[in-house]
C-alpha cells in the first residue's frame, strides 16, 4: 500500500513474517506456509495443506489453528486490520485437522486466494500473539525482531529455525535516513551497506563509477495526480481531461525523477494479465486543454486551484513546480501547498478537503484490490469520491467472475473507463532502487516480486 | 550622518540599501515568471553566459530566483520583524515604564515564553496555521515577540529612571505625553539595533522553516527555500546552495554591520 | 636636591590625523621627595592625562606621548619614562611608583578578594607568595588603618565600604614602598568626612614613608589643606607653580586668580546678614546682599514629612523591612528665601525634596505650598499644583533628554499647561533663554553640544518657564567645575533677586550652602538635627554632628589646615529596620531665634 | 539563600505556565491522534470509537488535568508513534541531545572567547573586524547548509567523522563523541557570532574599568590584566548569554538532528509534530521548555558562585 517513507524501515520488518501463500516472478499464487491448497469446483471452498515443522520464532510449531487464529483477527476490523474485506465472504473456518485448513466462502470471491498472497492478509502468526504484534512483532519469517524504534531504527536477528533454513545474515539492522545526501554518504563511507532509494540523480552516476553495485527494478509504485470529484469543476469530465492534456508525463518524469521510472495511462501491474496495454496517454496539448476548458465554461483565469502535495515525497514537491509552469500556460492558476505527511493523511485522505492533489501506491497487482477499493464509489481507498455507476457495476461484477481471462477482460474496460472519464490523471510506475557496497551478495534475490517488499532471506555479506 | 562615512558603515549600508532596492524594484522590472520557468534540458547547469548563476534542479535560472527572490525573503523578514515590534513595543514600554505588578504579570509572561526555543515556536505557530506566505509571517512574528518585548523593557525601565523623565514629571507631563516625548525617541535606537539583527535572525528563521517543509511554498523563490531545495545537490552542483547562500550571508553581515553603525550614528553623542 | 621625577615638556595627545586632540601641550615641573606636588585644574585641563602619562597607562587609553621628557630618577641612574619600554615600565608601576584613583567603588576588582588584590603587586615585584605575601597584605591594610584587617582579607571588595575600599587601594598602591604616590582625585567621591579621613592618611603615610606624593584635584579647598606645592594648569598647559601659600595668597597668572575667585570658602561669609553672589574677577560692581522681604511672607509650610522605602527580600519577595530615607521632617521655607538642606550622602536631603515634589510617594506628613497641601493632592490637583515647584537636578547630562531640541525641552512645562502656543510659546522661550544668558542660537541645538554648565541654565530655564513660586535644586551645582559653579550660582541668586524665587538648596558642600542660604538645615539619618540662620548654624553648631561635620570640612586656606587629632568621625549607622521598629518623634530645642536643635540621646 | 529560595519559586511559577501554553497550543495544532493511529485506514466510526477510548472527548480543562497529574506522578502516558512510554523515551532523547548541546557549547564558547577577548583588545582595529565578520559567517547562513557542507568534508571527503546516527555515551563514550561531532560543530557555528560579539562588548566594558587601572598600576603583566582581571569579571555576562543561546540551541537541533539523524530531543519533537503525536508532542515541548527554563536557572545558581556581589546580598 502506502509507503512511509522513502527510507521506510517497514518493508524490511516485513523478514518477521511469512505468508500463507505468495507470488512467483510471473504473479502466480504459490505455496509458501501452506504445502499446497486448492479451490472446489463451486469456488466456494479453500483448502489448506500446512506444511509440518514450522516454527515461529517463540518455539511452537504452526497448527491449523494458528492459521484460523490469524485469519479471523484479520478479518475483524476492530484489531485494526488493513485487510479485513478481504475475508468479507468467510462463512467458516474449519481445521479437521493440526495441518488442514478449510475456508469456506458463501459467495464467490474470486481474488481471494490472490489477496491472501498480497500485502499482509495471508500472514500468519502464533494463536493468541495479535495483542503483542504491534509492539514486537512475532510470526514464521526468517529474521526475529528485536527492536524498532519508530522513525530510526529497526534490528531483526537471524532466526536459525526457519522453515526454509537459516538465513545468512546474523542481524539486520534498517535506519531510515531521511536526507538523500547523508544517506548516499553513508554508503560512500561504508557505515551503511547498503541504502534503499539512490537519489534519482545520482542512479548514473554511481553506476558509471562501479565501485558500488546498484540493484533497479520495474516498478516500485506508482503515481496518480487525484482530482476531488465533489470539488465543482471536476464533476466534468471535459475539464478532467483537459487536466490531462496538460501535463506531459514524460517531461513531468524527466523532471521529478530523472526519468527513472515508465510513463503510463493503467495503474495495473504491467506484467499482469489485466494489464491494458492498448492505453496510450494522451499527448501534452495546451491549447487543445484550453479549448475544452473554455467549452466547460472555464475560460483562462477563471480556475484557480489549491494543489495539496506532500513533502514526504518531495518528488511529488518537484512535480507540483513543474504542473504549475503547464496550468499557468492552460489559464490555470495552481497553488501548492505543501503538508506533511500526517496533515495530508488528516486533509486529503479523510477529511477528502482537498481540490487536486498527488499520490503514489505499491504495485497493487492484484486488480480486484486495486480497482475496487481505488475506484469503487464505497471503495476503502476512495478518497477522491470517484462515483462512476459502470465502474461500480464492473468491479462487482469481476469479484464474482471466476475465469480469469473473463475477469482481466472487465478490469481492462474498468482501465479504459477509467482513461476515458480521467477520473485520475495516471503518470507512472517508478523505478526501484537499491545501491549496496561490493560486498553484499545475494542482492538479485532481494526484491520480492511484487515490487515492494525486501527479502533479506538469501543475502549475504563478504568478509 | 558623518558615522556612516566609514568603510564599515558604507559597506553596511551599502549593502542594505542595495538588497532592498532590489527587492523592491527586481518585481517592477521583471515578470516574476522568469524565477519559475524551467529548462529540462539545462538541470543544474553550471554558471554561464546563458544562465550567469547558473540553474537549479528544475533547470530555473537562479539568477532571477535569487533577484525576485530578494522580495520574499526581505518582505518575510521585514515585516516579521516589525509585526514583532509592534506587539512588543507596547507590551515593553508598558512594562517597563509602569513597573509593580503589570511588570510583573507580563515579565513572567514573556519568560515563560522565552523557555520555548523560537523555531520551536515558529515551527508549532506554522503546524497550526497552515503553511502560506502570511503564516509564515506570523509564525516568525509571534516567535520572536519575546525577545523584543524583553529588550524593549529593558530599555523603558533604564529610560523611565533617568533624570529627564523625572524632570519631566515635575513639569507636569502627563504620561502619555512621556513615553511619546521622552521614552520612545530614547529606546528607539535600542529597537533600531535589534530590529536590524532580528531581521538576519529572521531571514534565517525563515530558512530554518523551509528546510522543514513550511515557510514560503514552492514554486516561488525565497532564498530560504532556494538553499532548502539546493541541499541535495550540494556536491554535483555547488551554486545551486551559494547562490543564494552568498545572498543571505551578504546580507546578513551587511545588517549586522549596518546594525553596529546605527548604534553609533543614532547616539546623539556622537552626533555632529 | 634630585627630584624623584622632572618632567620636561611633555606633550600628549589622543587620536590620529583630523580628529587628533592635544590634551597635554607643554608641561614641565618636578617632583622632589618628600613632597606633596598638587595638581589642580578643571576638567579638560590635563591634569589627570599627566598623572597618567607618567604611569604610561596614558597607551591603554589611547593616548600618545608624542614629545617631551620624564626623567625618573633612581639608585641605578636616571630613566626617562617617556622612552622606557613596557617590560622597564611595568617593573616600575607598582614598585617605585603606586597610584591611586577617583572612584574606590570601582577600582577594585568585584570578583577577587582583597588579599589576592593586595598580593599581586608584591607577587610580581618581590616576589612574595603564600604566607609571606598574606602576612606583609596584613601589615599594609593595618598601616592603612582599616579596622578588623584580618577579616578584610578573605573579604570582597562589596562587603567594604566606600572610605574602606579607598584604604585598600592606598595599601595597594603603597604595597611596594613606591617612591612616589600619584593620587587622581583620590577623595572626590568620598563624603567630606572620609575625605578628610583619607587625606590625614594620605599625610600620615607620606610622613612616615617619606614618598613624594603627586595629588590631582579639581577642589581648592583640598589642595589648601595638603599641598606643599602647587602646579595649577589650564587647556593642557601649566599656566602657574609655585609653593602653596604663595599660590593663595598672591596668584599670579589670571586663570588662578579667576579661580581662586570662585571658590567659595567656609567662614567667608561670617558676619553678613543674608547670602550674597561670588565677585567673580571682572565683576566691577560689588555684589549685592539677597536681603529677605521686610514681612517674611509663608511659602512652605512641611510637618512631619517622613518617607520610607520598603525593602523587600526571603522568599517570595515580601516586604520585609523600611529603609527611613526622611524621618519626622519639619520645616518652612519663606517667599524669597533660600533654605539649604545639608548632609552626607544617605542622610535623606535628596528623598526629602523628592517627597515634597511626590517624585517619590511620603508615607505620612503634609506639605502645604501656599496654602494647599501637596501630599494631599489628587493625581490631577497635583499635576497643576507642581506649576508653582519645580525642580533642577544634579546631573546636567542625564536631567536633559538627548533627543530633543533645547528649545522644545524649555517649552514643555508650558505645553504641558498649555500657557503658551505659537509664536507667543517661541518668545517666551527665547526670552527664558536670555534670561538664563544663553545665545538665542542654542534653541535649535540638542543637549549634547552644550557644556556641562550651559545644560545646568536650560534646566533653570525650563524650571522658570512656568514662573514657580519655588525651586528645589537638588546638587545642582555639585557636577560643575568650579568656576562655572559660581557662575550658576550667581544667577540663581539673581533670579531670586530678581523674581522673589524661594529655593530649597540640597548640597552636600558646606561652603556652598553658606554662600546661597538664609536658612539652613543639616540632616542625618533621616531627620534635621539642626535647623536655623544660617550665621547661627555655622556660627553656632549645636548639635555634635554639625560640629563634626564643620570639622572636616577642607577649608580653602593653607594657613588653616586641620589637625590630624581632630578627626575621628564615627560612621552612619544604616537607616533599614524592621517593620516592627517605631522611632521616637523628632524633638527640638530652641536655641536661639529660629534655631533648633534634635535632643540627642 | 533568599535569592535562590525566590528563583526556585519563580521557576515552579514558570513551569506551570509553560505547562499551561503546552498543553493549549498543543490542542489547536490540527490533525487528530486517533486519525493518526489509524491512518489510511481511518473510517469515521472506528476514529470516533477510538477519540472516546483515548480520551479526546473529556472537556479540555480534564484532559489538562490528567496530563499534568500525570507528568508529576511518573506516568506520561503512551506515545501513539513510537508505542512506548514517554517518559523513558525522552530521557534517553535528553541524554542524547544533551551531549550535543554541551559539546555544541564547549566548541562555541572555545571559539568564541579567545576570538572576543581579542577582538577587544585590539578595539576597532583590523584584528577586531576580521574576529567579528569570521564569527558572523557562522551565523549568516542556515544550520542545514552547514551541517550537509561539514558531512561532504568530514565524512565524505576526509572519512573523519561518522555522517549520521546516534551512539549512547553509556555504551561507548568516544563513538558518542564521534558521531556528536558534526552536528554540535554545525550548531556551535551559529552559536559562535553571538557569544564572541558579547565577550567583545563586555571585554570592552571590562577594560574601560577602574579596576583594570589599578591593576596595571600595580606593574601586573598585560596577559595578567586581561586574561585574569578582565576575563574573570566577563565570564558572568558571558555565561548568561551562553545559558540564554540554550533556548536558540533547542531550536537548532531540531533542525540538525534531523539532519544527521542524531535521534535526541530535536529529533522526537520533530517526529512526534510530523507525525501529530500530540501526548508525545505535549511532553517532549513541556520538557525543552523546562529544560531550557532550568539551564538558565543554573546559569543564574553559577553566577552566583562566580560573582561574590550575588553570592552575599
Amino acid at each position: 500500500m502506502h509507503q512511509t517513507g522513502t527510507a521506510s524501515t517497514g518493508r524490511v520488518l516485513q523478514n518477521v513474517h511469512n505468508s500463507i501463500v505468495t507470488v512467483d516472478q510471473d504473479l502466480n499464487v504459490i505455496p509458501m506456509l501452506a504445502e499446497s491448497f486448492e479451490q472446489s469446483d463451486d469456488g466456494l471452498t479453500y483448502t489448506f495443506r500446512l506444511r509440518p515443522g514450522v516454527k515461529f520464532h517463540n518455539g511452537s510449531e504452526m497448527t491449523s489453528a494458528d492459521v484460523k487464529y490469524s485469519f479471523e483477527r484479520c478479518a475483524n476490523p476492530d484489531t485494526g486490520a488493513v485487510n479485513f474485506e478481504v475475508f468479507n465472504a468467510v462463512e467458516s473456518i474449519d481445521t479437521p485437522d493440526p495441518l488442514t485448513v478449510v475456508v469456506t466462502l458463501n459467495q464467490i470471491n474470486a481474488p481471494f486466494l490472490s489477496r491472501l498472497a498480497e500485502n499482509g492478509a495471508g500472514v500468519i502468526m502464533p494463536e493468541g500473539s495479535g495483542d503483542v504484534q504491534g509492539e514486537t512483532p512475532i510470526g514464521a519469517g526468517p529474521f526475529r525482531f528485536v527492536r524498532r524504534e519508530f522513525g530510526n531504527e529497526v534490528e531483526l536477528e537471524r532466526f536459525d529455525d526457519y522453515w526454509d533454513g537459516p538465513a545468512y545474515l546474523e542481524r539486520v539492522i534498517a535506519r531510515e535516513i531521511p536526507e538523500p545526501t547523508v544517506r548516499l554518504t553513508g554508503l560512500r563511507t561504508g557505515e551503511l551497506h547498503m541504502i534503499n532509494d539512490i537519489p534519482a540523480d545520482r542512479i548514473g552516476e554511481i553506476e558509471d563509477a562501479g565501485e558500488l553495485q546498484v540493484v533497479k527494478w520495474f516498478p516500485l509504485n506508482w503515481d496518480f495526480v487525484n482530482l476531488n470529484h465533489t470539488f465543482e469543476p471536476f464533476q466534468d469530465a471535459r475539464v478532467r481531461r483537459a487536466f490531462d492534456m496538460i501535463i506531459d508525463k514524460e517531461v513531468l518524469l524527466e523532471g521529478a525523477l530523472w526519468g527513472q521510472g515508465a510513463v503510463t495511462a493503467s495503474p495495473s501491474y504491467p506484467t499482469s494479465a489485466s494489464f491494458n496495454a492498448d492505453l496510450v496517454q494522451r499527448p501534452q496539448d495546451i491549447e487543445g486543454a484550453r479549448a475544452l476548458l473554455e467549452e466547460a465554461g472555464y475560460p483562462p483565469g477563471s480556475l484557480d486551484i489549491v494543489f495539496k502535495a506532500t513533502t514526504n515525497y518531495p518528488y511529488h514537491i518537484e512535480s507540483a513546480q513543474i504542473l504549475v509552469e503547464w496550468f499557468r500556460m492552460a489559464g490555470v492558476n495552481l497553488t501548492i501547498e505543501q503538508l506533511t505527511w500526517a496533515d495530508w493523511l488528516s486533509q486529503c485522505w479523510v477529511d477528502r478537503d482537498f481540490q487536486m492533489t498527488m499520490m503514489n501506491f505499491f504495485t497493487l497487482w492484484e486488480p480486484d484490490f486495486l480497482y475496487y477499493s481505488l475506484f469503487n464509489t464505497v471503495g476503502a481507498f476512495n478518497y477522491r469520491s470517484v462515483s462512476d455507476p459502470e465502474i461500480d457495476a464492473l468491479t462487482e461484477e469481476a469479484r464474482i467472475t471466476v475465469d480469469p481471462a473473463e475477469r482481466a477482460e472487465i478490469y481492462k474496460a474498468v482501465q479504459q473507463r477509467l482513461f476515458d472519464e480521467a477520473h485520475d490523471i495516471m503518470l507512472w510506475f517508478r523505478n526501484g532502487s537499491i545501491g549496496a557496497q561490493p560486498s553484499v551478495g545475494g542482492l538479485d534475490t532481494i526484491v520480492h516480486p511484487n515490487g515492494s517488499n525486501l527479502n533479506f532471506h538469501k543475502v549475504w555479506l563478504n568478509a | 550622518m558623518r558615522g556612516f562615512m566609514t568603510g564599515k558603515g558604507l559597506l553596511g549600508g551599502g549593502i542594505v540599501i542595495t538588497m532592498l532596492l532590489v527587492a523592491i524594484l527586481a518585481p517592477l522590472f521583471i515578470p516574476d515568471t522568469f524565477a519559475t520557468r524551467m529548462d529540462m534540458r539545462a538541470r543544474l547547469s553550471g554558471p554561464s553566459l546563458d544562465h550567469i548563476f547558473g540553474t537549479d534542479q528544475l533547470g530555473r535560472d537562479l539568477f532571477y530566483r535569487v533577484v525576485l527572490g530578494a522580495q520574499t525573503s526581505v518582505m518575510i523578514a521585514g515585516a516579521a520583524v516589525l509585526m514583532s515590534v509592534v506587539i512588543g513595543l507596547p507590551l515593553g514600554i508598558i512594562s517597563g515604564y509602569y513597573g509593580g505588578v503589570i511588570d510583573n504579570v507580563l515579565m513572567r509572561l514573556v519568560d515563560t515564553l522565552l523557555s520555548f526555543p523560537a523555531l520551536l515556536l515558529a515551527l508549532t505557530i506554522s503546524a497550526v496555521l497552515g503553511p502560506n506566505l502570511t503564516n509564515t509571517i506570523i509564525a516568525i512574528g509571534i516567535a520572536f515577540t519575546p525577545f523584543l518585548a524583553r529588550i524593549i523593557r529593558g530599555e523603558a525601565l533604564r529610560v523611565a529612571q533617568m533624570p529627564y523623565v523625572e524632570a519631566a514629571r515635575a513639569a507636569g507631563t502627563t504620561d502619555l505625553k512621556m513615553i511619546i516625548r521622552h521614552v520612545l525617541p530614547n529606546i528607539m535606537p535600542a529597537i533600531i539595533v535589534q530590529g536590524t539583527i532580528s531581521l538576519a535572525f529572521a531571514i534565517l528563521a525563515e530558512a530554518g522553516l523551509s528546510f522543514l517543509g513550511l515557510g514560503t511554498q514552492p514554486p516561488d523563490a525565497s532564498w530560504g527555500l532556494m538553499i532548502q531545495a539546493s541541499r541535495d545537490y550540494l556536491d554535483v552542483a555547488p551554486w545551486t546552495a551559494l547562490v543564494p547562500g552568498a545572498a543571505v550571508a551578504i546580507t546578513v553581515l551587511g545588517l549586522n554591520m549596518f546594525g553596529d553603525v546605527l548604534r553609533d550614528v543614532l547616539d546623539p553623542r556622537t552626533q555632529t | 636636591m634630585t627630584p624623584i621625577i622632572n618632567i620636561e615638556k611633555l606633550r600628549v595627545t589622543f587620536g590620529k590625523g583630523d580628529e587628533e586632540v592635544t590634551a597635554v601641550k607643554d608641561v614641565s615641573f618636578s617632583i622632589n621627595p618628600g613632597e606633596t606636588v598638587c595638581i589642580v585644574g578643571e576638567s579638560g585641563s590635563g591634569k589627570s592625562v599627566t598623572s597618567l602619562s607618567l604611569m604610561r597607562l596614558v597607551e591603554f587609553g589611547g593616548g600618545t606621548i608624542v614629545d617631551g621628557r620624564m626623567t625618573l630618577a633612581g639608585e641605578n641612574g636616571a630613566i626617562d619614562l617617556a622612552q622606557a619600554d613596557a617590560d622597564t615600565m611595568r617593573d616600575i608601576r607598582g614598585d617605585e611608583m603606586g597610584m591611586i584613583f577617583q572612584e574606590p567603588m570601582t577600582s577594585l576588582n568585584p570578583v577577587f578578594t582583597i588579599e589576592r588584590q593586595l598580593t599581586d603587586g608584591l607577587r610580581v615585584h618581590r616576589g612574595l607568595t603564600g604566607q609571606a605575601a598574606t602576612k606583609r597584605a596584613l601589615q599594609l591594610l593595618k598601616e592603612v588603618r582599616i579596622p578588623e584587617p584580618e577579616r578584610r582579607l578573605k573579604q570582597y571588595p562589596h562587603e567594604l565600604s566606600g572610605g574602606m575600599r579607598q584604604r585598600v587601594v592606598i595599601a595597594i598602591a603603597m604595597a611596594c614602598h613606591p617612591r612616589l604616590l600619584i593620587a587622581d582625585e583620590p577623595t572626590t567621591a568620598l563624603d567630606v568626612t572620609i575625605q578628610a579621613e583619607i587625606l590625614a592618611l594620605i599625610n600620615q603615610l607620606k610622613r612616615e614613608t617619606g614618598m613624594a606624593v603627586m595629588f590631582i584635584t579639581h577642589d581648592m579647598a583640598v589642595v589648601a589643606q595638603i599641598a606643599d606645592r602647587v602646579v595649577v594648569m589650564y587647556r593642557g598647559d601649566v599656566v602657574e607653580e609655585g609653593p602653596v601659600e604663595e599660590i593663595f595668597a598672591n596668584p599670579k597668572a589670571e586663570y588662578t586668580k579667576a579661580l581662586l575667585a570662585a571658590v567659595p570658602r567656609l567662614g567667608e561669609m561670617r558676619g553678613k546678614a543674608a547670602p550674597e553672589p561670588l565677585r567673580l574677577v571682572g565683576d566691577t560692581v560689588p555684589p549685592k546682599p539677597i536681603t529677605p522681604r521686610e514681612t517674611p511672607e509663608l511659602l512652605l509650610e512641611v510637618r512631619n514629612l517622613t518617607t520610607y522605602f520598603p525593602v523587600k527580600g526571603g522568599p517570595l519577595r515580601r516586604h520585609v523591612a523600611n529603609v527611613h530615607a526622611v524621618e519626622d521632617v519639619s520645616f518652612t521655607l519663606n517667599k524669597g528665601e533660600t533654605l539649604s538642606l545639608v548632609g552626607e550622602s544617605g542622610c535623606g536631603k535628596s528623598s526629602c525634596g523628592r517627597s515634597i515634589l511626590r517624585l517619590v510617594e511620603p508615607t505620612s506628613g503634609s506639605a502645604i505650598l501656599d496654602r494647599k497641601d501637596v501630599l494631599a493632592a489628587s493625581h490631577r490637583d497635583l499635576r497643576i499644583l507642581r506649576r508653582d515647584m519645580q525642580m533642577i537636578f544634579q546631573d546636567p547630562f542625564a536631567s536633559l533628554n538627548p533627543y530633543m531640541r533645547l528649545s522644545a525641552q524649555v517649552a514643555e512645562p508650558l505645553r504641558n499647561f498649555d500657557l503658551a502656543r505659537g509664536l507667543e510659546l517661541q518668545d517666551r522661550v527665547a526670552a527664558l533663554f536670555d534670561r538664563v544668558e544663553l545665545p538665542r542660537a542654542y534653541m535649535r541645538r540638542f543637549p549634547h553640544e552644550l557644556s556641562g554648565g550651559q545644560r545646568q541654565r536650560i534646566a533653570i530655564a525650563r524650571a522658570l518657564s512656568v514662573s514657580p513660586k519655588l525651586i528645589i535644586a537638588d546638587e545642582a551645582v555639585s557636577a560643575l567645575d568650579v568656576s562655572v559653579q559660581a557662575q550658576v550660582l550667581n544667577l540663581m541668586m539673581e533670579l531670586q533677586a530678581d523674581l522673589g524665587l524661594s529655593f530649597l538648596f540640597i548640597s552636600h558642600d558646606m561652603a556652598v550652602v553658606e554662600r546661597v542660604s538664609h536658612n539652613v538645615a543639616v540632616m542625618y539619618l533621616g531627620r534635621i538635627v539642626e535647623i536655623g540662620p544660617r550665621a547661627a548654624v555655622f556660627e553656632n553648631p549645636q548639635h555634635s554632628y554639625t560640629k563634626s561635620l564643620m570639622l572636616a570640612v577642607p577649608i580653602a586656606d593653607p594657613r588653616d589646615r586641620k589637625q590630624i587629632g581632630d578627626l575621628n568621625f564615627k560612621p552612619i549607622p544604616s537607616p533599614m529596620h524592621p517593620l516592627s521598629y517605631t522611632p521616637e518623634p523628632s524633638r527640638y530645642e530652641t536655641v536661639g531665634p529660629g534655631h533648633l536643635v534634635l535632643r540627642e540621646g | 539563600m533568599a535569592y535562590i529560595i525566590n528563583r526556585v519559586l519563580s521557576v515552579l511559577l514558570t513551569l506551570f505556565l509553560i505547562s499551561v501554553i503546552t498543553f493549549a497550543v498543543t490542542n489547536i495544532l490540527p490533525g487528530d491522534v486517533a486519525m493518526m493511529i489509524m491512518g489510511t485506514q481511518s473510517n469515521p466510526e472506528a476514529l470516533a470509537g477510538l477519540r472516546e477510548s483515548l480520551g479526546l472527548n473529556d472537556p479540555l480543562i480534564v484532559q489538562y488535568g490528567r496530563w499534568i497529574g500525570g507528568l508529576l506522578t511518573g506516568d506520561w502516558g503512551h506515545s501513539l508513534v513510537f508505542r512506548e512510554p514517554i517518559a523513558p523515551l525522552i530521557a534517553q532523547k535528553v541524554v542524547a541531545s544533551g551531549v550535543i548541546v554541551v559539546m555544541s557549547m564547549t566548541i562555541a564558547l572555545l571559539f568564541a572567547i579567545p576570538l572576543g577577548v581579542w577582538a577587544a583588545i585590539h578595539r576597532d582595529r583590523w584584528q577586531d573586524s576580521t574576529a567579528s565578520t569570521s564569527a558572523l559567517v557562522g551565523v549568516s547562513l542556515p544550520d542545514f547548509f552547514w551541517g550537509i557542507m561539514l558531512i561532504l568534508l568530514f565524512a565524505r571527503a576526509l572519512g573523519w567523522f561518522p555522517s549520521s546516527g546516534f551512539v549512547h555515551p553509556a555504551d561507548d563514550l568516544l563513538g558518542a563523541i564521534r558521531h556528536a561531532f558534526l552536528p554540535s560543530l554545525a550548531l556551535g557555528l551559529g552559536l559562535m557570532a553571538h557569544l564572541t560579539r558579547m565577550t567583545r562588548s563586555t571585554m570592552i566594558g571590562i577594560l574601560q574599568q577602574e579596576f583594570i587601572r589599578v591593576a596595571r598600576a600595580k606593574g601586573l603583566a598585560e596577559r595578567e590584566v586581561v586574561w585574569s582581571y578582565g576575563l574573570r569579571n566577563a565570564i558572568g555576562p558571558v555565561l548568561t548569554v551562553a545559558g540564554l543561546q540554550v533556548g536558540y540551541l533547542f531550536g537548532s537541533i531540531i533542525v540538525v538532528e534531523s539532519l544527521f539523524n542524531y535521534t535526541g530531543m530535536g529529533w522526537l519533537t520533530y517526529q512526534a509534530l510530523l507525525n501529530r503525536d500530540i501526548p508525545l508532542i505535549q511532553s517532549s515541548v513541556f520538557v525543552i521548555a523546562a529544560v531550557v527554563m532550568l539551564t538558565n536557572l543554573l546559569v543564574d545558581l553559577l553566577y552566583v558562585v562566580i560573582d561574590p556581589r550575588i553570592r552575599l546580598s
